[in-house]
């Protein structure tokens, strides 16, 4: 194949070419265990320490280990790091990093033309071949021919670098995805410090082990240094990212800082009750760890548990928070329906996951918006936000406590298997951009009504151990004011309306959506959770082309912002793109009687940003 | 339930404004006022009290009470809290069908009972909740009867001052769909001799003259004629403290009219509790990484400055 | 007061006027312990034999037995009885038996102008209009000015009356609901013959118990025709309802017949596994007494035992039928994705009651509308029929199975409060008019693929027991065709698409919606489920004042009928009636793009006719 | 399960077409390699036989065998199945961990136990599933373990040939997550000290030299070496057909390291099957009634006709 590479400079050890680019994605791809994930995570903090903007994806198999060097058993992990903002991790790589003969395979066709290929050729064995399903040499193939394949023998060179640490050929070996990884740090200009000082916190107490890391590392780095093999090297310079402090977070930690987060602004401990699911466990896993906030976990026994502990845990004044993915919010609707009547404060984290039924778990979808909006027995509003990237889970947890405690409403947090795996530089707050949540306790006993509500709509919360607050609630529809049972039926409308009205109130709590692009014009494309960044960065290029297309994002999806429908109406054409059947599409069209073109897919993967500049292209094209 | 507290409350100081709306002649009003009783009895602080229940005639209870309290949705069974010895009192009102839903049989209905969902006979086997309890290793486990005012109140006293799951089951009669389903439990007649009153420490003796005992028989228990060389000393002993649950099982296993039915503490054992052990790790990690400081949390980990 | 009566005949016996109606409307309120629902059931059964059209409406206290005499513990028992077709138990009533104060008390106000007001003047001690909060004598309020007052010593006349069948005063007491019966079918001029069998075959083993009922029923009928009491008398012809044998079902009622005719139908044993559950239960007791029909009931420990169990009957070739209500479908959403992804079918019967939570529990409601379209994770749709009074539950859940097994899909049932309650005559259908419910399992094992499918999109249902057909199913996503498990990105769309098809695909089985008065025009008023008799009622009303409105009622609301958008389109304005706050206007808005006008009621009531007609009176004056 | 017939099958036979995908190492593959043989060796009709899972990596097992089988949702558990006897044999995989979702801690995990959802250690007391199972009076219940296949062989077998809800806990290892949980259970060098092989009508003797053994101390289990004055004769002996489950029960409290874990059948009683009891019915009521006619069944009642 042939690449035209335009020489920047010339690197002063090997007169080698550094090519300068504006961004780079890498995939690291082997088999589950062979360390794919470690690898990726530390080129990512290295980028990010770097200055880079980052976003990455890992992709791991559904099966915990599926048989080593079997197609199923391949694991991912894909870094793209640049010197502006990004909002994606790439829809293809610049360079592949493919450990086995399978990981080649399911990950190839992501490589751009002229990509970098590298494999651990020692890996390339006859039965290797075979259990990717392979016949004959791979590299004969027609489709190696677009791309530069770099065979390195990574499993001998890391044996040989590791030898004077001591350890055995079989520990010595797992060192294989660090010696890849100090590859790729040379290959694209890299320090190794960062990693460096990780190898020796993490593995200090174990001599040998840090030493092999170490030396791994080393000899990755002076492999790419030394061997004629790279014509040319990458550099991506920092991005100018608004100042203060950062922290790579995926989604799911996000979300475990936001809740521990709600819980401090709040001034109360923090209850996470939760049953295990992918993709949402982590979070749960992170918050297990984090006892000295003042955080209980509580590993219920079924979702059913977890979400009446969390009205349990907010009947008592906590800040109470369960979090899972599709399956587990169908068990926990009757009770979210009982936090609804009993208008007690809690958030659902619900990371969407394929489905329907148990589906694709390890797979991401957006299909349990009509879920989250409407899957309750009765009128059983309640608010509804989504997450718009991996940091953004910080802030969709925060915003979800702050309204769910003013309104005293349970609130569903939309994320999903995509945003919750996938990380990004998350800008620390400053405590000044995180006031205190407020949450108003009644202190006069004598004017105290459990149903008497106030401005908002919002009833008081009044907690055990306080003298003289005794009272008692339950999912019967209650009376106005006093909240004891009722079965009249203009109380039961009442009740109904007012609940309702609450609801409607938070779009006064969100802010006017902001219309990236011309605030009018041709084409308005519409998003809400994880599909934020793909659908940014299509309209950023077509609008570079200069194309006549905007973009706006809902965060908040129940109730939807007040100005939105005028908004939407100042377009010609409005475009829904979503991860699922048309569910936004759907509840647009009756909001506001309009009809949009809709982009829909349901497999179990994020849309590409191409994806997306195809159907805008389309439009625009059949609008001329 | 919190603990002992000065000011002297009575049992009408527990008593909710809300009207008891329980059909005439229900067990559950005693079992009503038993608890407010104990509650009185206990100087528990209102505010430092609440009861749950699900949904059933006798999940109307928290509205009764002049506490803290929810009444939450149907059947989300405490079984659980029993095995993590939650510090918390469940008292199970069994009248042995569904009353509210006006009818139908319930797990604790007898196999072949006739029920509006079961006109030729419950082919269910009944569950005992005693058992069930047992076998999830709950730290209390009691029974006692409505009627018997006196037991019932003892009983639900000591539950209260357990520290830990206290599952204490009542027989309770539902007058309108399943009268007297506990009558040999219930009539002065015959109580005595279908009972078998537990007590810490002493041979196991009933009858209304006190004439007969529970023998084991390896492992299994015997009705035994005191006298005619049937002594007290070939009886059973009760050990409520007994840290092996075998011996509550073996006695929740009994059932009339094979045997006496057992009433009062099957077992009292103490074990820290889940509260207990969930704060002293929240106490362990704040003083292992000192209280939680939001700021240092985020900025820990790998983080970089961007000016 | 006055009313001025129009004599229409002379009573030959004694002279006493007899008035002709075209219906009329009879409440019988007492305690729970009164025995009117018992006396209600008889007077209906004797008018249906006689011919008349009738509607019932029961009254259940929401307490199982409030303390008597209370305001709370009135139980109440409506039959509207008439010379033609009527849709609704009537919004008011022609003549109230009120045995006690508290049963005057809570009914008076649903008594007409001129009505009569029967009252057990031996209730009402001082006690007793204490309990019912009556300060003083109530005849003396300006209420009663109103109506007509029959004061009847009942309790007094009745313990003389029964006095030579021995009973014990306590026991004879307990005939005065026969007593009063008595006096109302001299009212309305009934045989007694249908009630003395009844009695009969009831009490024939206690003999004093039949002969006092007897005596009572008696008395009470001279009593109307020898007291001087009552100056006219009625007579409500047999109405020209379409030729056949009737009987009379509550809607549960129907719905259980439904199921066993559906088993049937299709040569298949009827499991039906439940949890009881108000307004739900009753189908479960029906269906428990008709074992001898190859019917197994299970009584499951909660709603997600009886959706497992469901799945798992249908899996072994059942017709598999679960029933619950609002909250416990919500509990059963994760199980009928499962019935969703396996393609098995089943029927699930959602009687629904007032939400949201534990709600209403003894009150109607149409409020699970959302949650049955829309309320599970994932792309999961399923076909949702709505039955549309309680002799239409036998049709809605034979067409359901029907459907159910043709599309080898999960298809749920909506009923509710007032139609499972309620009763109406239900003209028993002839063999030929229910032909069987064909089920295509596969012949040839080597043709077998457990996914491929035929041209309705159904796969095939292979049986356990059938030799060579072994498959396996699950939740996960599976191949196209051959059902193995696959996280393959296109596949998975083609299967989502394939099942949305699938539902799609129904619509080729619903007739064209009838719309009643003119096919197009000014207005149309849309209703789905248990309101199409009042809706119906007040359009006919309407129409028969000459006013432009039409009624289109649908059955199936998911999906909808293909010729629906077109029928929305030919009336100016349509107006969408239901009970909660717009569910069905909220899907055709986005289904239709139309902006309907909205009548909605969540009070724990069916609507009256005339708050249809008014709001109808309304729309048509505000368009002049 | 069907019962026996006459074609003979391999244990090849019952392996489905699917390529299974456990981890290299995971106790799983015996379990079904184990129940192949069983299906082979009672001869059972692969199309009268279907397997039922919940979701984990156990199960997945379903897929692997050429019956008819269904992977439903995760933990809609059988305990009420084996209260009601339904004829169907339930096979807990006891991993004490969650395997598909990576390494949770499980209801059957010990006390203290640290796993990524419990840094600091479970607060969580383990249930015993056997012990529950008990408490529920299951008919028939026993416990195996992964790599003894000849032992989990013939555990399964005769669970498969009991009428009515068999309940096997299998102690399997999860490579991945909690490897060697049951080291004391598998590992050849103390396995014969630490389990207690159960056989009925023999006295409890364990050991590699079998030369301990278990008596009865009143209500609860001691651990007594053989000679020295004790013999065979005074020690427990066990009875799997007891009618009363109080030995079962006793015998599914003893834990290792306290006392030798049993292994093999615990309880194996005869009683009607809740199948048996429903088609009962359905034949009484036909019997009664007559074969169910529709047309009879709409025309009865109160009815009239209209022309
Ligand atoms: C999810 C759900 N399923 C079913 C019901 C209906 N339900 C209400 S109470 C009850 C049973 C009541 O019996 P029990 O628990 O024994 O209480 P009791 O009325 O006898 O005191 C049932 C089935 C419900 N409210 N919610
Ligand atoms: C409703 C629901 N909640 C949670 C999950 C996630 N989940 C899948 S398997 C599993 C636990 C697996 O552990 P176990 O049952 O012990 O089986 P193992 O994998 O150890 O064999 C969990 C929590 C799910 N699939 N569905
Ligand atoms: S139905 Fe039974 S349990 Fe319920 S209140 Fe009445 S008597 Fe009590
Ligand atoms: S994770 Fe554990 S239980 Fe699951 S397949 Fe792997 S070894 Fe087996
Ligand atoms: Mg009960
Ligand atoms: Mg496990």
């Amino acid at each position: 194949m042939t690449t035209t590479l335009a020489a920047d400079s010339i690197d002063s050890s090997k007169s080698r070419r550094v090519e300068e680019l504006p961004h780079a994605a890498v995939r690291f791809a082997g088999d589950s265990g062979d360390g794919m994930q470690l690898a990726g995570t530390q080129f990512t903090n290295t980028s990010a320490v770097l200055g880079n903007d980052i976003a990455t994806l890992p992709d791991y198999p559904a099966e915990i280990r599926a048989p080593a060097g079997t197609l199923a058993g391949v694991s991912g992990f894909q870094i793209n790091f640049s010197n502006h903002n990004i909002h994606t991790p790439g829809d293809k790589v610049d360079a592949l990093i493919a450990m086995n003969p399978a990981a080649m395979k399911t990950n190839l066709k992501d490589l751009i033309d002229g990509g970098i290929l590298i494999v651990n050729i020692d890996e390339f064995t006859p039965i290797a071949l075979q259990k990717a399903k392979y016949e004959g040499d791979p590299f004969e193939l027609p489709e190696f021919q677009r791309v530069r394949v770099y065979k390195v023998p990574i499993s001998k060179h890391t044996l040989e670098a590791v030898k004077e640490s001591g350890l055995a050929p079989k520990e010595a070996e797992r060192c294989k995805n660090i010696y890849a990884l100090g590859i790729v740090f040379w290959l694209y200009d890299r320090p190794l410090e960062t990693t460096l000082k990780w190898i020796h916190s993490k593995f200090g107490s174990k001599a040998g082990v840090a030493k092999a890391n170490e030396l791994a590392l080393r000899a990755g780095y002076n492999f790419g240094e030394t061997a004629e093999l790279f014509p040319v090297r990458y550099k991506v310079r920092k991005a100018s990212l608004p100042p203060g402090r950062y922290r790579n977070v995926t989604g799911n930690q996000a979300a475990a800082l936001g809740c521990v987060a709600a819980a401090k602004l709040a001034g109360k401990p923090l209850v996470y009750s939760s049953y295990p699911i992918t993709p949402a466990s982590e979070i749960l896993q992170e918050l297990s760890a984090l006892k000295a906030f003042n955080v209980r976990t509580f590993q219920a026994e079924d979702e059913i548990a977890a979400m009446c502990s969390t009205v349990g845990a907010a009947f008592t004044g906590a800040i109470a928070v369960t979090g899972t993915s599709g399956p587990g919010v169908a068990l926990k609707q009757e009770g979210i329906g009982l936090a609804v009547i009993l208008e007690l404060p809690s958030l659902i984290i619900n990371v969407q996951r394929g489905g329907p039924s148990t589906g694709l778990p390890t797979k991401t979808e957006q299909a349990d918006l009509w879920q989250a909006v409407m899957g309750r027995n009765g009128e059983c509003p309640m608010p509804v936000i989504a997450a718009e990237s991996p940091a953004d889970c910080f802030w969709a947890v925060v915003d979800a406590a702050r309204i769910a405690v003013k309104y005293m409403t349970p609130v569903m947090v939309l994320s999903d298997g995509y945003v919750a795996n996938g990380s990004e530089p998350w800008r620390i707050p400053t405590e000044a951009e995180l006031p205190p949540i407020a949450s108003r306790h009644p202190t006069d006993p004598a004017e105290f009504q459990p149903y008497l509500r106030d401005a908002h709509g919002s009833r008081p919360w009044a907690l055990p151990g306080t003298p003289g607050f005794q009272h008692r609630v339950g999912g019967l529809e209650k009376e106005h004011v006093t909240g004891d049972i009722s079965y009249d039926p203009a109380n039961h409308q009442l009740m109904v309306d007012l609940r309702a009205q609450k609801v409607a109130n938070v779009a006064k709590d969100i802010p006017t959506p902001e219309v990236y692009g011309d605030p009018q014009g041709e084409l308005l494309v519409v998003t809400w959770g994880g599909t934020f960044g793909t659908v940014r960065t299509a309209v950023e290029r077509a609008r570079d082309e200069g194309k006549s297309v905007s973009h706006l994002h809902l965060r908040w999806v129940n109730p939807m912002p007040s100005q939105l429908g005028e908004i939407l109406a100042r377009f010609r054409t409005v475009l829904v793109a979503e991860l699922n059947m048309g569910q936004l599409e759907f509840l647009l069209r009756a909001q506001y009687l309009i009809e949009p073109l809709a982009l829909h897919k349901v497999q179990g993967k994020p849309f590409q940003v191409a994806e997306i500049q195809q159907k805008i292209d389309e439009i625009l094209s059949g609008m001329k | 339930m919190s603990t002992a507290e000065l000011p002297t409350l009575k049992p009408k100081d527990y008593k909710s404004d809300q009207e008891v709306r329980w059909c005439p002649g229900c067990g559950d009003y005693s079992i009503l006022l038993q608890l407010q009783k104990v509650c009185a009895d206990l100087r528990l602080k209102k505010e430092n009290t609440v009861f749950v229940s699900g949904i059933g005639c006798s999940s109307r209870f928290p509205y009764y009470m002049e506490t803290y309290a929810v009444h939450g949705i149907h059947g989300r069974a405490p079984a659980i809290a029993t095995r993590r010895n939650v510090n918390l009192k469940i008292i199970l009102f069994n009248n042995r069908i569904y009353g509210l839903t006006k009818g139908q049989y319930s797990p604790t209905s007898e196999l072949g009972k006739k029920t509006k969902s079961s006109p030729m006979g419950t082919v269910d086997y009944p569950m005992h909740p005693l058992c069930i309890a047992i076998g999830a290793e709950a730290t209390f486990v009691a029974r006692s009867v409505d009627v018997d005012v006196k037991h019932l109140q003892e009983t639900l006293r000591r539950a209260a001052l357990h520290r830990g799951t206290a599952y204490v089951e009542v027989y309770q009669d539902c007058n309108v769909f399943n009268h007297d389903a506990f009558a040999f439990a219930t009539e002065r007649s015959v109580r005595d001799d279908n009972l078998l009153y537990l007590e810490h420490g002493k041979p196991m003796i009933f009858g209304k003259e006190r004439n007969k005992g529970i023998r084991l028989n390896g492992t299994t228990p015997e009705v035994v004629q005191l006298g005619a060389g049937v002594t007290a000393d070939d009886l059973l002993i009760h050990d409520e403290k007994a840290p092996e649950p075998t011996l509550a099982y073996l006695l929740s296993r009994m059932r009339y009219p094979e045997f006496p039915e057992p009433v009062g503490v099957f077992r009292a054992v103490e074990q820290p509790t889940y509260d207990d052990m969930v704060m002293e790790q929240v106490r362990a990690a704040e003083a292992k990484h000192g209280q939680g400081d939001l700021m240092k949390l985020f900025n820990s980990g790998e983080t970089w400055t961007v000016n």
